[in-house]
């Protein structure tokens, strides 16, 4: 897209990756992007020290309280669900899922709609009506090299229309639909449910996602192919690797992670509405980006995605904390977003990387 | 024999779509949409998408550099919360001076951040709109700001007198401001530049052109663009809402690669980008005369949208798998089958 | 729709028959004998309210200050352009009412954007509209004010008898207002209190009193937080508020606020904020909740909220997690899902927002200007807050 | 030749440039004169893109002095040194693919007709440039619709447009068929008529004895020696080049060739090439010999599973090939090492490890789960078999030399142990040294059994290589000749269809 080293569609001739070329120091991918890692919880930890140093010096109460730190990363739970997911579109050289908002609200209509056939028919249906976006959006990026901002973009127009158009506007309830009260109850805890009435599942969904995502991006074959492919998909492509499925793969688990945190949502909110989603998508990229993923494909990790959201999470609960207004609290998250991927985008260069 | 464009159909189709849509869609309108075909109904088209008309001049040259600008939508606000907010202090004259101007900065801001700390244009610009976001709000303190004065209400009223039909000034300011940047872009120099720095970075640096100079001049058109849509609708409407600029990002987007600007730069033109935002506004409109709801509204926008990226993938990916076909090959092959037609017919007759 | 067009016809031409010689102006008066005669004081909401239930509002309009502005947030006449606004207008060359009965009346009804809240409250101007027969056609812009100008546009060139709105913006409203003014149609604003100046171009507004509202509620709210924190110097309360850009962000923060400087003294505003980016999302106001929670820990005794469903949900997370059930919590509006918080006892205290009673009450407003009733610019909905004793009354939700 | 009495085109004096770790000129002195072809040559790496790149601007930091027409100058920016009339042809093509040719070819110099452009000019202009090329396309055509070969013509036709009196050419026949070379090599002799200085830099020294007046030898960022081409032999070029000496360039062991192993039959893909039969044996080293664009590259896409065959069959040991993807066809053993490096071969931005593993990821996993370590001895011993320097398996190959890269590109392919081993110009732009280690792991290879399919227009390389040649033209094997009846004339004549070529058989 932004840049014609990208492995966007039209695979521009990169005379000027090949011109600046002689200008790289020679360090291998994999290093620097444990350097990155490395770096983005370098900035967790930064910004965690500031609100230690804020706490002492009296500015703000109880940072480090563990109450705070858990309301931390709860916060950003469900931003990293989703971050995790899309994470594999951005590493494989797609920059991002757009249709992430509308799967989430699709997933929480469709289980709302199946409660009343018992709690894991409704899980099972939602997250396979999910899948199937997915697929769709990694059948036309991957085959036909659709851009895939764009694509996913209208895929999340459609779904919306046909979600307002099949439950004409209306939003529905979870024990309004003729569905058993205990499944109600089941569905209520998918947000609420609480181990040791500390730990939500929410988070604990993310930590499996990350431990999970991470294994599959470095250990397994499909991480290996992901790579190449993202890296350099035409090379990838005639080194017999199928780009076409991997991309599908990685577009299936950005739909599979929407459809969890859109389950997580609805039952949250009890209630099934086509905006449960919105925002979702931006936020997702925000963690990306800032986790150190380059837009260009084949660099970063999952435990770099999930340094991006507690960075986000921190700064927001410490800017709360000292009393910065909310809409002051856009702009500097702006800027900080700016500036971290800024950074990372020098570090890299430094590291012989053109692409940011 | 000298291959000539012609035979490339699927450049050719590309080149005339959007004008087929626009036929195809005013057509259909005209004839079985009720109250759709009438000047006034036309008027009130073309005061609808006086602004994301405007938005869409700017993000087009954006996007034919090859780059994209998340934050039009907040600057569309920005601006009119700008011209109205400092109406008081500076009069009409100098709040807008100081909107547009802010308008140039924001742009100036994304340029650099992408040309120089050569960072990703989908990143920087969606920093800038979070950071607006927040601006806007911080600004406003919340709530939407309009002027009621006679003045104001004067400048509206000639905004939107029809000088002829279809013609009010408002338009006019749109119209005139398509004409010259699509003018620009097709008979100057710097307007093919553009499409050069989009097209590829390198060739256009080994030519001489300063790749940096056009990509912060794509960014400062487009939000300065941005900015006199956001100004001029908040002339018109003597109220600056916070939400002003919030559908106008999703919907010029749409419009423009509907209009056939590719992403990957170097390719398209404002005319088009227009033309495609008249044809969904027509659709729209015309699927509220035919009293259906919003929800309509958004599914056909998708499916236009989504059959236009995937005509162009495919057109595209067909297109790579038969580079360097030889037709004469082809004929061989059609004549030979034949034979063996006949040879199949000879040995049935046996 | 059409069959209405039809029936109201027949009447007509009934009244026409009836009386050949006198013609035209005695089917008129026919027609609004006939409009006269129709009740629609007993239709009830989804849900089994009354759908025109009578104003409880018997405050007087106290007299506009030189410059509200200059007094301080707290003051209550700091508010009250949004407050009192319609109650001292200068009409600008309004129609005068024809007389000739509601029945067979024609009127556009644009809201702002489409939402299961507008749902309810077009179905409830409909049960009116169908009442008097009147030819009633609804638009929705969907949050966009440009598509709502250019439908107004469309709605002044169908010519109707009045033209019903929402508008998207307070502001943004005087622009609307004085566009359909000048076209000559009647106009008449309801739901989102506009800028003072737009009512000099309607008729009236009618809607809910979210000032009104507010100020009830934070009484009773004071009453509950004084009876938890038996004379407690200082009691410390928090406000969600509303998305920027409308009445209800200032109303349903500063309502309370202005109204407690006077009621209850002992209780301080600790903070006011706005979710953001997403005002109406659970996660999100879990967060800021959270926050405030950790930064303010045992000063906070209660908490407002400007949405009674996701961030109401939200705001119970957070207090949960913490395991505060001591803070009492009230929010705005009547959703499902903040019923049944009342319900369980976790949420003290609603608004009761009938969207199908906003509805109908500007349709019925409409009704009764076609009939030459004598009309106040301002009437609001009747104002009640919905607590534990009574949440079962208003079961099932609207929407 | 009497130029010699007029000054010095260009003198570059004791010039150097440094990257991050490396010096890539040191302290070279270079001179051309007006109307002469100076050849430059050496190893990749040596530096003459370096050196070439700073005359043409591309640097802002460099030392030493560049002297032009007699007057001293710093070549900032390609404009600075465009307008000195210094006009370079890169090796890897700078055209803007969505762009039409005229625009390329007029990029940032479009005719104007006051302050607007003249477009009918433009394309009269565009035209004619063309023609100078000799080259028919409609100026209007979107370089993306136009062949490779297309493109470099008219990426030389951009430059001449400039009309340079100094011009560099950076291997400009790596892309071209052979009648387009010889069509170049028509143009640089009119060039040199008209006085202009050119520099020549090719890997591939038949053609610079056939055009070059003098040569200069690099190595290591130093300069060697600069010789009139008549006063050198191949072999001292070579020689100077990698810095020891070269006995017999095509040293041939005897093979052992054993029983049919590929065989194709009435193979077709419609438009592309119809009604290709041929077998392969064991140990055999089969060449496919024809211009570009004759169908050869088309044909092992098919023979790989990258496309699909319209028609026809492919065996391998007796047993049809099952599958459509290129996946299943490597199981079965076909690898394909790739034309194009930069893009297609080779994942520039990953490690050498990473991309000699590519190919096998599947081979080298147990129930899905990647063992790296598994594959590093192997990556190792590639590493030295073939000399890959620096032999770093951590090494990002972007920072390889490009003979280096393409080591790494045939040991990705070592590395999958094919059965039938299709190169599609293995050596392209690749220095004498890798050259050389590249025919001898080839020959090592189809020793072991495998075998082996070459497509290559360097016909040396053919002739030396080879047991046996297919020609194709057109889309059709035309005819076949063996190492006997091989030569570089014999196989030109036939690649060009010229007399004697069974043109019949096709129909």
């Amino acid at each position: 897209m932004s840049d014609n080293r990208g492995p966007a569609p039209d695979g521009a001739t990169d005379g000027a990756a090949t011109a600046q070329a002689d200008t790289r120091s020679v360090k291998t991918g994999s290093l620097s992007s444990l350097v990155n890692t490395a770096g983005v919880y370098g900035i967790a930890l930064l910004f965690l020290v500031l609100g230690a140093v804020l706490q002492f010096t009296g500015a703000i109460g109880n940072f480090l309280s563990p109450q705070n730190l858990l309301n931390i990363v709860d916060a950003v739970a469900l931003v990293g669900i989703v971050a995790v997911g899309m994470s594999f579109v951005t590493y494989s050289g797609n920059y991002a899922d757009m249709s992430v908002p509308t799967t989430m609200g699709l997933t929480g209509y469709i289980c709302i709609e199946l409660l009343r056939y018992g709690f894991i028919p409704a899980i099972i249906g939602a997250i396979g009506v999910s899948l199937l976006i997915g697929v769709l959006n990694g059948f036309v990026v991957g085959k036909f090299k659709a851009n895939p901002i764009i694509w996913t973009l209208a895929v999340n127009y459609v779904t919306m229309g046909i979600i307002r158009l099949v439950w004409v506007n209306k939003q529905i309830y979870p024990d309004m639909k003729g569905s058993s009260p205990d499944v109600v109850a089941l569905f209520d805890a998918i947000y609420r449910l609480r181990f040791f009435k500390l730990i939500g599942l929410p988070l604990v969904i993310l930590i499996l996602l990350v431990v999970i995502g991470q294994f599959v991006l470095t250990k397994t074959s499909f991480g290996v192919k992901l790579k190449l492919t993202g890296s350099a998909p035409k090379a990838a492509k005639l080194s017999g690797i199928p780009i076409e499925t991997v991309i599908m793969t990685s577009f299936v688990l950005a739909a599979f992670t929407a459809a969890i945190a859109g389950l997580a949502v609805t039952s949250l909110s009890r209630v099934g509405a086509w905006y449960n989603g919105a925002g979702y998508d931006f936020k997702a990229v925000t963690a990306i980006v800032i986790g150190g993923m380059t837009l260009a494909g084949g660099r970063g990790t999952i435990l770099g995605v999930l340094g991006g959201s507690l960075i986000i999470g921190i700064l927001n609960n410490i800017m709360t904390l000292i009393g910065i207004g909310t809409f002051s609290q856009d702009m500097v998250r702006g800027a900080i977003f700016i500036l971290v991927v800024g950074i990372n985008a020098k570090s890299l260069r430094s590291l012989g990387r053109d692409d940011a | 024999m000298r291959r000539s464009g012609k035979i490339n159909f699927l450049a050719q189709g590309d080149k005339y779509r959007i004008y087929i849509l626009f036929v195809v869609i005013f057509g259909f309108m005209s004839i079985f949409a009720p109250k759709f075909f009438s000047v006034f109904n036309f008027t009130t088209i073309l005061n609808a998408i006086a602004m994301n008309a405007t938005v869409a001049i700017g993000f087009t040259v954006v996007m034919i550099c090859g780059q994209l600008d998340l934050s039009i939508g907040t600057v569309i606000t920005f601006a009119g919360c700008l011209t109205l907010g400092l109406q008081p202090l500076l009069g009409f004259p100098g709040s807008i001076a100081v909107a547009v101007l802010g308008g140039a900065l924001v742009g100036f801001l994304n340029g650099i951040l992408v040309a120089k700390a050569k960072i990703n244009s989908f990143i920087v610009t969606l920093g800038t709109m979070t950071i607006l976001q927040g601006a806007i709000y911080q600004y406003s303190g919340g709530n939407s700001i309009s002027v009621t004065t006679d003045e104001a209400f004067a400048i509206s009223d000639f905004l939107q007198v029809s000088l002829l039909p279809l013609l009010t000034p408002r338009i006019l300011i749109t119209l005139i401001l398509v004409v010259a940047v699509e003018f620009m872009l097709r008979r100057t120099r710097a307007g093919r530049n553009f499409y050069i720095v989009g097209g590829n970075r390198n060739t256009a640096w080994l030519a001489g052109i300063n790749t940096d100079r056009y990509l912060i001049g794509a960014f400062v058109l487009s939000s300065v663009m941005a900015a006199i849509g956001g100004v001029v609708s908040v002339l018109v409407s003597t109220a600056a809402t916070l939400k002003l600029g919030e559908i106008s990002l999703m919907y010029v987007i749409s419009a423009t690669i509907i209009g056939g600007t590719a992403m990957s730069g170097g390719k398209g033109g404002v005319l088009r980008s227009v033309i495609a935002i008249l044809s969904l506004e027509m659709l729209y409109t015309g699927i509220i005369l035919f009293g259906l709801g919003n929800e309509v509204k958004i599914f056909f926008a998708g499916l236009i949208l989504a059959y236009v990226v995937l005509y162009e993938a495919y057109a595209t990916y067909r297109h790579e798998k038969n580079l360097g076909q030889r037709p004469e090959l082809m004929k061989e092959l059609a004549t030979r089958l034949s034979t063996k037609e006949k040879k199949l017919l000879g040995s049935r007759g046996a | 729709m059409k069959k209405l067009a039809f029936i109201a016809l027949a009447i007509a031409l009934a009244a026409f028959v009836a009386v050949p010689l006198i013609g035209q102006t005695a089917a008129q008066k026919a027609n609004l004998a006939a409009s006269l005669k129709i009740d629609t004081s007993k239709l009830l909401s989804a849900d089994n309210q009354l759908l025109l239930a009578p104003s409880t509002d018997n405050r007087k309009v106290p007299k506009r200050p030189a410059d509200p502005n200059k007094l301080p947030e707290t003051d209550p006449l700091h508010w009250y352009d949004m407050e009192w606004a319609g109650w001292n207008v200068k009409p600008t060359n309004i129609p005068k009412s024809p007389m000739t009965g509601a029945i067979g009346k024609k009127v556009i009804f644009i809201v702002h954007g489409d939402h299961p809240w507008t749902t309810a409250c077009i179905l409830g101007a409909q049960k009116v509209a169908d009442a008097y027969q009147m030819e009633f056609k609804a638009l929705s812009p969907n949050w966009d004010k440009v598509v709502q100008d250019q439908m107004i546009d469309q709605a002044i060139a169908e010519k109707p008898d009045m033209i019903l709105l929402i508008p998207l913006d307070a502001k943004g409203a005087v622009q609307q207002a004085r566009k359909i003014n000048q076209a000559k149609i009647p106009l008449h604003l309801f739901n989102m209190l506009p800028d003072a100046a737009a009512l000099n171009y309607s008729l009236g507004w009618t809607g809910p009193d979210d000032f009104g509202q507010f100020r009830l509620l934070a009484r009773a709210w004071a009453d509950e937080l004084r009876k938890r924190n038996p004379g407690a110097k200082s009691i410390g309360v928090a406000y969600v508020q509303h998305a920027p850009g409308g009445s209800p962000f200032f109303a349903r923060s500063f309502g309370p606020i202005s109204e407690l400087a006077g009621y209850a003294k002992e209780i301080k505003t600790l903070v006011a904020a706005s979710p953001t980016p997403a005002t109406f999302d659970a996660n999100t106001t879990m967060q800021l909740v959270s926050d405030w929670i950790t930064k303010y820990g045992d000063d906070l005794k209660g908490i407002c909220a400007s949405d009674d469903s996701a961030q109401a949900l939200g705001i119970f997370e957070a207090l949960e997690k913490a395991g505060r059930n001591d803070i009492v919590v009230v929010a705005a509006g009547n959703s499902k899902q903040g019923m049944d918080l009342v319900k369980d006892g976790k949420l003290f205290g609603i608004t009761y927002q009938t969207a199908e009673g906003d509805g109908a009450l500007s349709v019925q407003y409409a009704a009764d200007w076609f009939n030459g009733k004598k009309l106040a610019v301002r009437q609001n909905l009747a104002q009640h807050i919905i607590t534990a004793e009574d949440v079962e009354g208003f079961y099932p939700p609207q929407w | 030749m009497n130029e010699e009495s007029m000054g010095l085109a260009l003198e570059m004096k004791g010039v150097r440039k440094s990257f991050p770790g490396t010096i890539a000129v040191d302290d070279v002195d270079f001179e051309v004169r007006p109307g002469e072809v100076h050849a430059l040559v050496g190893e990749n790496g040596a530096g003459k893109s370096t050196l070439m790149k700073m005359i043409a601007g591309s640097f802002d930091d460099y030392e030493g002095q560049i002297i032009v027409k007699g007057r001293e100058v710093r070549l900032h920016t390609p404009t600075i040194a465009k307008k000195f009339g210094i006009g370079m042809i890169y090796q890897e093509l700078s055209l803007a693919r969505p762009i039409s040719i005229t625009e390329n070819l007029l990029a940032g110099r479009l005719p104007r007709k006051g302050p607007f452009l003249d477009k009918r000019l433009a394309k009269r202009q565009a035209r004619s440039l063309l023609e100078g090329v000799g080259l028919d396309l409609d100026p209007d055509l979107p370089i993306e619709d136009i062949s490779q070969h297309e493109a470099q013509l008219v990426e030389i036709a951009k430059v001449l447009g400039n009309d340079p009196i100094i011009l560099v050419m950076d291997e400009p026949t790596s892309a071209l068929s052979r009648e387009e070379v010889e069509r170049l090599f028509a143009i640089i002799d009119q060039l040199r008529k008209r006085g202009i200085a050119i520099v020549y830099i090719s890997h591939h020294l038949p053609e610079i004895f056939k055009i070059a007046d003098r040569v200069t030898v690099m190595r290591d960022g130093k300069k060697i020696a600069t010789k009139p081409i008549g006063e050198v032999t191949r072999e001292e070029i070579v020689q100077m080049m990698v810095g020891r000496s070269v006995k017999e360039f095509y040293k041939r062991q005897e093979r052992t060739i054993g029983e049919a192993r590929l065989r194709v039959k009435g193979l077709s893909r419609f438009g592309f090439f119809h009604d290709v039969d041929f077998e392969a044996r064991r140990g055999e080293i089969l060449g496919i010999c024809g211009l570009s664009g004759a169908g050869r590259t088309e044909l092992a896409r098919v023979l790989v599973g990258l496309d699909r065959a319209d028609a026809g069959s492919i065996e391998v040991d007796g047993s049809p090939v099952r599958g459509s993807t290129m996946a299943e066809h490597l199981e079965q053993g076909i690898a394909y090492l790739t034309e194009d490096r930069k893009i297609e071969g080779l994942a520039l931005r990953l490690a050498v490890d990473d991309n000699i593993l590519s190919a096998i990821i599947d081979r080298l996993s147990s129930a899905s789960v990647f063992s790296k370590s598994k594959g590093m001895q192997r990556v190792r011993a590639l590493i030295g078999e073939l000399s890959i320097y620096p032999p770093d398996p951590s090494r990002t190959v972007g920072n390889l030399s490009g003979g280096n890269q393409q080591k790494v590109l045939l040991a990705k392919w070592l590395a999958s142990e094919p059965k039938v081993l299709i190169l599609d110009e293995p050596t392209r732009g690749v220095d004498i040294g890798a050259k050389m280690t590249i025919h001898s792991s080839i020959e090592k290879l189809a020793r072991q059994g495998c075998t082996v399919l070459l497509i290559s227009s360097d016909l040396p390389e053919l002739v030396g290589l080879t047991d046996r040649v297919m020609i194709m033209r057109k889309g059709h094997f035309t005819r076949e000749m063996d190492y006997g009846e091989c030569s570089e004339e014999s196989l030109l004549l036939a690649a060009n269809g010229d007399v004697g070529t069974g043109e019949g058989r096709a129909s």
